[in-house]
């Protein structure tokens, strides 16, 4: 599907990850403009809820990311974010749901270059995962 | 049986608790909760295999609180659940007593301690059986075990049978509940009902003792259980903790391990 | 025919926005539909559905007088999804409507009578309509007192109307506020709506009396009122139970066998002494 | 009743070369609630910021979406400028179209639309923001020091010459530490005592300190700024306000076979006793356990003899309360004793010692008044080895940490042992020479080639006794590992630097937390090593990882100057986006069921419980509370709540969840 | 109307569902999937169960859906359009195999929707439905449509009633003019009227209690607390019992997809604690107990009174789904009995 513009959501943390896309920005590189950052305090405040907010809202793909274990601004954040999203991911591929549209990562206010390539290379594997259809059809409400 | 019997005959008489909550023959072969308040109609409780009700759920019920200190016929999952919501600051050690009725009479357990014990000592691991269903359905492919639950969930009437029935689904108010915003669709369409299902799934995740009530109330058969021994299986897998195992506040979910896996994180 | 469903709402735009104290605002609320306006027919006491379009619908009274045509009038306090949404919104946007519902403060009876209003925060809206509706019809009635309380002077509602009852000499006007709500330049009374009305005394004879609050304030009254001599028949509330219909058939706001929606929401205490207390 | 202004700003170029601002502008305008939509060169700039301002009053603007770099940049500015308009500030939010979205990405509809999503997003989010106030949070200026040795010490003179009241507790009878009991310091070999006892005198005669000695810390509550301490002065037995410190109640006692805590159990003392001679300060303390009037019931020597009378019996512990506003954890560290290494002995041997009986045995005050005599006969040891890495460094004996201290103690051991014993024959095992620091190398160079110390790398297996030597069995690894056998009469073993035994009871009442190794833990390994996570509490010294003096002294003044800054203002203020815990009116009180989750999840200890009670004073239900002094804003408690009833200001449920929805919702009227 | 009665044989039933099917008819009907029977849409009679006793949900999903549009509608710049569902478009319905409780169940939700302003959108459904049911050869401890009138041959409420008279032969009875437009319509698949003893083939559910002596005792036990509490103590307060209950209609309201979005009615259930809940935190019916009375009261008091029907028909459903096995049977039998 050549033409298919994938809509990415990333829910990154203020310290680590939004710093970094910053750099990434003052560093002019270059990446894919499908992805649009919601900015959190830390990764211990995106709540899973909102991971489905975005699928249900039409996102084909998400990205989470935030400071490196042991770099959280709170400390443990992270941490915290990491176990969730273990228990998270198992319970969507229990549930047929395609993890790999969830593309969890670490990236500090250094990596710059981290962010544009893991936007780059989601962006490209949403785009040949095709549109998150299965999800988004459970909009259409089932009123018989 | 009449070991059971003389025992909450022998509390309530001697005032120990105040009510009994056990079992008794039911409708269709099953058995149902018995509230025994007095010692003479103690003779109507029954222990068998079809004794499978969570009891532990009427522990956080106002209107069966209000009856006083009860002591509570308690199943292996249910001596776990009263741990879990020990932990979860629900329960004053003082208010409940387990009665587990085993081969060699009765075992009265007053203290969280005596339970911690025995919960030690008993088989909390997932049967072979819930092992091998788990296994089938990791081995099915994603769009096989897609098209399963959204058969499952599209017949969810969200009649919140399963979260009334869930002695962990205490809370006053669900998530499901909260509208500003709005987190779940209240009505049971596709869309509300996969929600709600991950949504209760993600809030047992560390704290469900796999007692399997919720698939046995719900009315339309939905397989909740798998949800549960799925998750159960993972934190103890991923953190090798398990719930319900003491008291205190150790939970699998708002605590951490600096080295706890990250092999899906880049 | 193809007869309106009973769920589809009025459009209304909202011509004016009051604020009347924090979070609480009225909206004068106009139709959009000129003939569906023509047509419309209240009496007070009655209640309506109001809904955001995309948050849902809640329930008010039709705080206006049936007197003042042309428009309808909704008093709220921001709370929920909906009143939030509510409060958002501005002059000129639209509101759904579907209404009136309920029955009527039976006003007609109450002619040649004295009467007695006695309100507690944010329920002087429904009173409002009534008020109004009096004090427009004023050569029927013969005294007109009015109580009217608040935790706080500034959640006393209606400050425009209640200054211009005070100025009125055909209006007896009794303010108050909880101990430690009064501001330092507070005139009216401190003391709780009960307290006051005990006060006060006013007297029974050939009076009615109407009474909205909270359910709290509604329980301590109704003593007071009873041993001033008020019949039960002649003392009247309205109950604010929870509605989703307004039309009887969601099974909500059922006191007993009565619909909230359709037998009330005017009820006397007379009436309520027979209900079940499930409101 | 949202009137939103979008303001779009060009940056230069830096933005519209490759968004079409205009086209954002018109965009934006369009979105429900925006009353005002413009674009401008430099939004930063004066006139930029004016035409913020001037359009927040003109048209009454309730909230303001600047489009433009990110936050990280320039949102103090933008809410700046909101506030002096009396709008509040925390109703301004940036969009950021530069770093995130022009910079990035090619010129292109695909840019602008994107510039156009964030706005929308940025827009719906403002309209859910509430007016914060700033939370002011009162301080008193009086520092609690916990800890006597060379860090607290350290700590406490900085923080009182800063011109602040300091409450010092130690734990022993005198204050000083393990910088007291050592004989020279590396790498100058000085004497410790002499450089340290004029600081501990300076300590008891300081105006601003008040010092508890012989004290614990019972508990402590509240939060940064408004600490409430509790601390036990354990009873002396004595009344120290007469006691004028004569000693000779300490010369009389009958029971003088106590080993002796201050010369590691090398010296004897009696039971009623000062540690050592320069004890700050110089009041005895009876030791009830050893006392013959405590044990039998008679004796009572000392009463007898004290020419002020100053001796009590039925002293009771005493709790004194006092509010402090901030915190200096100085503990310090212990070593390895005992049974942890029996394959060297230690504990079978007498002559098998560890550093700090070593530091004793080198001491001019020590039982040997400086003369190295081994424990077991007096003996001058003719042949010492020394062993380095004693358990540190060794993951078979749980202790994977370098102690840091060992590689510079050893060597002055070494030397200290030349000086003394001209004929001594030292040997060092060890496994690395770490010697990083001023003068450091220099000085391990001049033991092994002025002092001539055998140096031998590896490690020893064994030490046992043969014809009363000490046989120590090792290998040298830099020459084949070839085996080694010593036979020495002493052994000397530089003992792993361990946390204080109380340190985890000490980390639960202060709520701070503590590594692997129970040493406490930093806020942040590397930016904020003298701050916990807990605010208003500092650390100093070797209670936060092994440290020597000028290491734990450097924090102490590190920490004293956090503290000194903390106490420079009369009220702390901080931003207001932290977490708070739903509150209602009865019979609801709060949606929380008090499962306390979020307790367990903070990385701060801010949450706490509230019981809420009736009139009656009936337990109606307990909930959590967010303390506010405590709650750094992380939100981890938010995710966690399942009744959604913990909310964190400014990243609020409402307001990410209209992102979420605006963003996606590309040209559909949010609600 | 008087019931015509005709006859029909298992072969022609098959041809008259596909006809159906074929005139773009809905038909739902039971099938069993895995240990439950349920009603779906089915295309052919080999879908169709017959050997059940009774279904775990009832057929009001047809004229009720679980979730429904009201009407939708789109804003733009402040100004709403509302576009009403068309009616035109729902689908012509048969509901087959429903038991004869369920087809009286149709006359209290006719009761419910329509006693005061009628509900156009039920209206609508109803019209459009047809209610084949057949006859109860068999019944369960939970059944008891003897004691609120009904009977498992039943006729009332029914467009045409079926009852199996062994050897792939059915007794019809068509009881309605609808029943009759269906019959006409495949007139053919019919045979004549059989002298069969329909009676025999019926179950014999035992009659328990009387409606009308419960509705007289439950007048007067509204303020029994204890009683409730006592009945109501294994009650964990889920929504089973209504929303398996093929006369409960109680419903919410809730706004989706935004300020362009749909209005939608969904089921609710008097049995959850926030049912009533009062925006201020009152609530009137704060206990299990009052919500589990509210339930007995509204089927066997209040509606008989405010809208001359029983609320219940004695499929059972509700103590059958129940989780903690509320029988409701023996509740009103103790209903019955706890006063003279």
């Amino acid at each position: 599907m050549p033409d298919f513009q994938p809509k990415i959501v990333a829910f990154v943390c203020n310290w680590c990850t939004y710093a970094g896309a910053d750099l990434t920005g003052t560093s002019r590189m270059k990446y894919s403009p499908q992805v649009s950052i919601i900015r959190f305090p830390c990764t211990g405040r995106i709540d899973f809820m909102l991971l489905l907010k975005a699928f249900a809202s039409g996102a084909d793909g998400i990205i989470v990311s935030g400071c490196h274990p042991n770099d959280c601004h709170y400390s443990s954040g992270n941490f915290h974010a990491r176990r969730r999203w273990i228990i998270f991911r198992g319970l969507l591929d229990f549930l047929g749901i395609d993890v790999r549209r969830v593309q969890f990562s670490w990236v500090s206010a250094a990596e710059g270059a981290k962010w544009a390539q893991l936007v780059n290379e989601t962006s490209e594997r949403i785009r040949e995962l095709g549109p998150f259809a299965g999800y988004q059809r459970l909009r259409g409400l089932g009123v018989g | 049986m009449n070991a059971l019997r003389e025992k909450a005959r022998e509390l309530l008489a001697t005032k120990t608790v105040q009510v009994v909550i056990g079992y008794a023959p039911g409708s269709g072969g099953a058995a149902r909760a018995l509230f025994v308040r007095e010692a003479a109609q103690a003779g109507e409780l029954v222990f068998d295999e079809t004794c499978l009700q969570n009891l532990a759920a009427y522990l956080m019920k106002p209107e069966v609180r209000r009856l006083g200190r009860a002591a509570l016929v308690a199943r292996p999952a249910t001596l776990r659940t009263i741990l879990q919501l020990a932990a979860e600051n629900q329960l004053a050690e003082s208010s409940l007593l387990a009665l587990v009725p085993g081969a060699d009479g009765v075992l009265s357990l007053s203290t969280f301690s005596a339970i911690e014990a025995h919960v030690a000592a008993q088989d909390n691991d997932l049967s072979a059986a819930e092992k091998s269903e788990l296994e089938k359905f990791a081995a099915m492919g994603l769009d096989e075990r897609r098209e399963f639950w959204q058969e499952q969930f599209s017949r969810c009437l969200k009649c919140y049978a399963c979260r009334a029935a869930c002695p962990l689904c205490y809370c006053t108010r669900c998530t499901v509940e909260c509208n500003q915003p709005q987190w779940i669709p209240v009505p049971a369409h596709d869309l509300g009902n996969l929600e709600w299902n991950v949504m209760r799934a993600m809030h047992l995740a560390g704290r469900c003792t796999n007692c399997g009530d919720c698939s046995r109330a719900c009315p339309v058969g939905i397989p909740l259980y798998l949800l549960n021994q799925k998750l159960c299986s993972d934190v103890l897998s991923s953190f090798n903790q398990r719930s319900g195992m003491a008291a205190r506040a150790d939970h699998s979910l708002s605590t951490f391990k600096p080295d706890d896996p990250e092999d899906f994180i880049r | 025919m193809n007869a309106r469903d009973v769920f589809k709402p009025f459009l209304m735009r909202i011509e004016q926005i009051t604020e009347e104290a924090p979070d609480v605002r009225t909206l004068r609320l106009v139709f959009q539909n000129e003939d569906e306006g023509r047509g419309f027919i209240f009496r007070t006491g009655q209640f309506g559905e109001y809904s955001v379009f995309g948050e849902g619908e809640c329930t008010f009274c039709i705080a206006s007088s049936p007197t003042r045509q042309g428009y309808i009038e909704c008093t709220f306090r921001k709370a929920g999804r909906v009143t939030s949404a509510l409060a958002a919104l501005e002059t000129n946007e639209t509101v759904g409507f579907r209404g009136p519902y309920g029955n009527v403060f039976p006003i007609d009876q109450w002619q040649g009578r004295n009467l007695l209003f006695i309100a507690g925060g944010i329920a002087l809206p429904p009173m409002r309509s009534v008020i109004w509706n009096v004090l427009d019809l004023r050569d029927r009635y013969r005294d007109v007192t009015i109580v009217y309380g608040a935790r706080t002077v500034a959640d006393l509602v209606y400050k425009r109307e209640l200054q211009e009852w005070a100025g009125r000499d055909d209006v007896k006007l009794v303010t108050t506020v909880d101990p430690g709500g009064e501001t330092p330049d507070w005139q009216g009374e401190i003391g709780f709506v009960p307290a006051v009305l005990d006060k006060l005394a006013p007297a029974s004879h050939d009076t009615v009396a109407v009474v909205c609050g909270p359910p709290v304030m509604i329980k301590f009254t109704f003593p007071v009122l009873a041993r001033l001599g008020f019949a039960p028949g002649d003392i009247y509330t309205t109950l604010e139970n929870r509605m989703k219909c307004g039309v009887g058939k969601c099974g909500r706001c059922n006191t007993g066998k009565h619909f909230v929606c359709k037998d009330g929401p005017v009820f006397t205490f007379a009436q309520l002494q027979e209900m079940p207390q499930e409101y | 009743m949202a009137r939103i202004g979008v303001f779009i700003c060009h940056c230069g170029e830096n933005i519209s070369a490759t968004v079409d601002v205009k086209q954002v502008a018109a965009a934006a305008a369009r979105i429900p609630g925006v009353a005002h939509s413009v674009e401008y060169k430099y939004m930063c700039s004066d006139p930029g910021q004016q035409l913020v301002k001037d359009a927040i009053r003109e048209k009454g603007l309730t909230g303001v979406v600047v489009a433009a770099c990110s936050p990280r940049m320039h949102e103090p500015t933008f809410r700046r400028a909101c506030a002096e308009t009396g709008l509040n500030p925390f109703l301004c939010e940036m969009a950021n179209i530069r770093e995130h979205c022009s910079w990035v990405h090619e010129k292109g509809d695909a840019t602008t639309e994107k510039a156009i999503d964030i706005v929308r997003t940025l827009v719906a989010k403002v309209k859910k923001n509430k007016a914060l106030q700033p939370i002011q949070v009162p301080v008193t200026k009086v520092a609690l020091v916990i800890g006597g040795g060379i860090a607290g010490i350290q700590a406490s003179l900085d923080i009182a010459n800063a011109g602040h009241r300091v409450i010092l507790v130690e734990r022993e009878p005198s204050i000083g530490g393990h910088m007291s009991q050592l004989s020279e310091t590396f790498p100058t070999l000085d004497c410790s005592q002499c450089i340290l006892t004029p600081r501990m005198v300076e300590v008891a005669q300081h105006p601003n300190i008040t010092l508890y000695s012989y004290a614990e810390l019972e508990s402590l509550d509240g939060f940064i700024g408004n600490f409430k301490a509790r601390i036990r002065r354990k009873a002396r037995s004595l009344d120290e306000t007469l006691c004028t410190g004569c000693g000779l109640c300490t010369q009389k006692c009958p029971t003088r076979k106590i080993p002796g805590e201050f010369d590691a159990g090398l010296g004897l003392r009696p039971a009623i006793y000062v540690p050592f001679p320069q004890a700050v300060p110089n009041k005895p303390v009876i030791d009830r356990e050893h006392c013959t009037y405590y044990r039998t019931g008679k004796c009572r020597l000392c009463e007898k003899i004290c020419p002020t009378q100053a001796i009590r019996f039925d002293q009771l512990d005493e709790i004194v309360e006092v509010e402090v506003g901030a915190v200096v954890v100085a503990t310090g560290f212990d070593i390895k004793h005992g049974d942890f290494f029996p394959e060297y002995g230690y504990g079978k041997y007498p002559d098998v010692i560890d550093g700090l009986q070593f530091e004793r045995l080198a001491s001019a005050s020590g039982p040997t008044l400086g003369e190295i005599r081994r424990p077991s006969d007096g003996k001058v040891p003719e042949t010492v080895v020394f062993v380095a890495c004693a358990g540190s460094r060794d993951p078979a004996k749980g202790i994977e940490y370098c102690s840091k201290i060992c590689c510079m103690y050893t060597a002055k051991h070494a030397m200290l042992y030349r000086h003394k014993v001209h004929g001594g024959k030292p040997y060092v095992f060890y496994m690395d020479i770490r010697a990083g620091g001023k003068m450091y190398e220099e000085f391990v160079r001049r033991a092994m080639e002025e002092d001539g110390v055998q140096y031998v790398r590896g490690r020893i297996s064994r030490v046992f006794e043969r014809d009363g030597k000490l046989v120590v069995k090792g290998a040298d690894t830099l020459l084949g590992a070839r085996p080694m056998e010593i036979e020495a009469d002493l052994v000397v073993l530089a003992t792993a630097a361990v946390a204080q035994p109380g340190a985890e009871e000490l980390a639960q009442k202060l709520h701070v937390s503590y590594d692997a190794h129970r040493f406490f833990s930093e806020a942040h390994p590397k930016l904020r090593p003298v701050e916990t996570n807990t605010a208003g509490i500092f650390l100093a010294g070797a209670c936060q990882a092994p440290k020597d003096i000028p290491e734990s002294v450097a924090q102490a003044s590190g920490a004293a100057a956090k503290v000194a800054a903390l106490f420079s203002r009369s009220e702390l203020v901080r931003e207001p986006l932290i977490a708070v815990v739903d509150r209602q009116p009865p019979p609801v009180y709060s949606s929380c069921v008090g499962c306390f989750l979020c307790q367990s999840a903070c990385p701060y200890q801010a949450i706490e419980k509230e019981e809420i009670r009736g009139r009656d004073g009936q337990l109606i239900k307990t909930v959590a509370r967010v303390n506010p002094g405590l709650c750094q804003g992380c939100g981890t408690c938010v995710a966690f709540c399942r009744t959604k009833s913990i909310d964190i200001q400014g990243f609020s449920h409402e307001q990410v969840h209209a992102e979420v929805l605006a963003l996606l919702n590309r040209g559909e009227r949010d609600a | 109307m008087e019931t015509e009665k005709r006859s029909i044989q298992r072969e022609a039933l098959a041809k008259l569902i596909e006809q159906w099917c074929r005139e773009g008819k809905r038909v739902l009907a039971p099938r069993k999937s895995g240990d439950k029977v349920d009603f779906d849409r089915v295309t052919s009679l080999s879908e169709v169960s017959f050997d059940h006793v009774q279904t775990v949900q009832s057929p009001k999903s047809a004229v009720f859906p679980r979730v429904e549009e009201l009407f939708s509608f789109r804003s733009a710049d402040g100004q709403v359009e509302v576009r009403d569902r068309e009616l035109d478009i729902l689908p012509e319905t048969v509901v087959f195999g429903l038991r004869p409780c369920d087809a009286a169940a149709f006359a209290a939700l006719e009761a419910i929707f329509n006693w005061d302003a009628p509900d156009r959108l039920f209206t609508a459904r109803r019209a459009r439905t047809t209610l084949v049911a057949v006859a109860c050869s068999r019944a369960d401890e939970y059944c008891f449509c003897t004691s609120v009138g009904g009977g498992p041959g039943a006729v009332a409420g029914s467009d045409i009633l079926l009852t199996d008279l062994g050897q792939g032969e059915f007794l019809a009875e068509i009881a309605s003019a609808k029943g009759r437009e269906m019959l006409q319509a495949a007139d053919s698949l019919f045979g004549p009227a059989l002298d069969a003893d329909k009676e025999s083939r019926l179950a014999k559910p035992a009659a328990v209690f009387a409606a009308d002596a419960v509705a007289a005792v439950l007048a007067g036990l509204f303020a029994d607390t204890a009683f409730w509490e006592e009945q109501s103590r294994r009650c964990v307060g889920c929504g089973a019992c209504a929303y398996v209950c093929p006369t409960c209609a109680c419903f919410d309201i809730q706004d989706e997809g935004g300020a362009s979005g749909k209005r939608l009615r969904c089921w609710d259930s008097c049995g959850f604690g926030l049912f009533t809940l009062h925006t201020s935190g009152h609530n009137p019916r704060p206990l299990q107990s009052q919500r589990w009375r509210q339930r007995l009261m509204h089927k066997f008091s209040y509606m008989p009174e405010r809208q001359g029907v029983l609320g219940c028909v004695g499929c059972g459903r509700c103590s059958r789904g129940c989780p903690v096995d509320m029988n409701i049977l023996e509740h009103l039998r103790a209903i019955a009995e706890a006063r003279p």
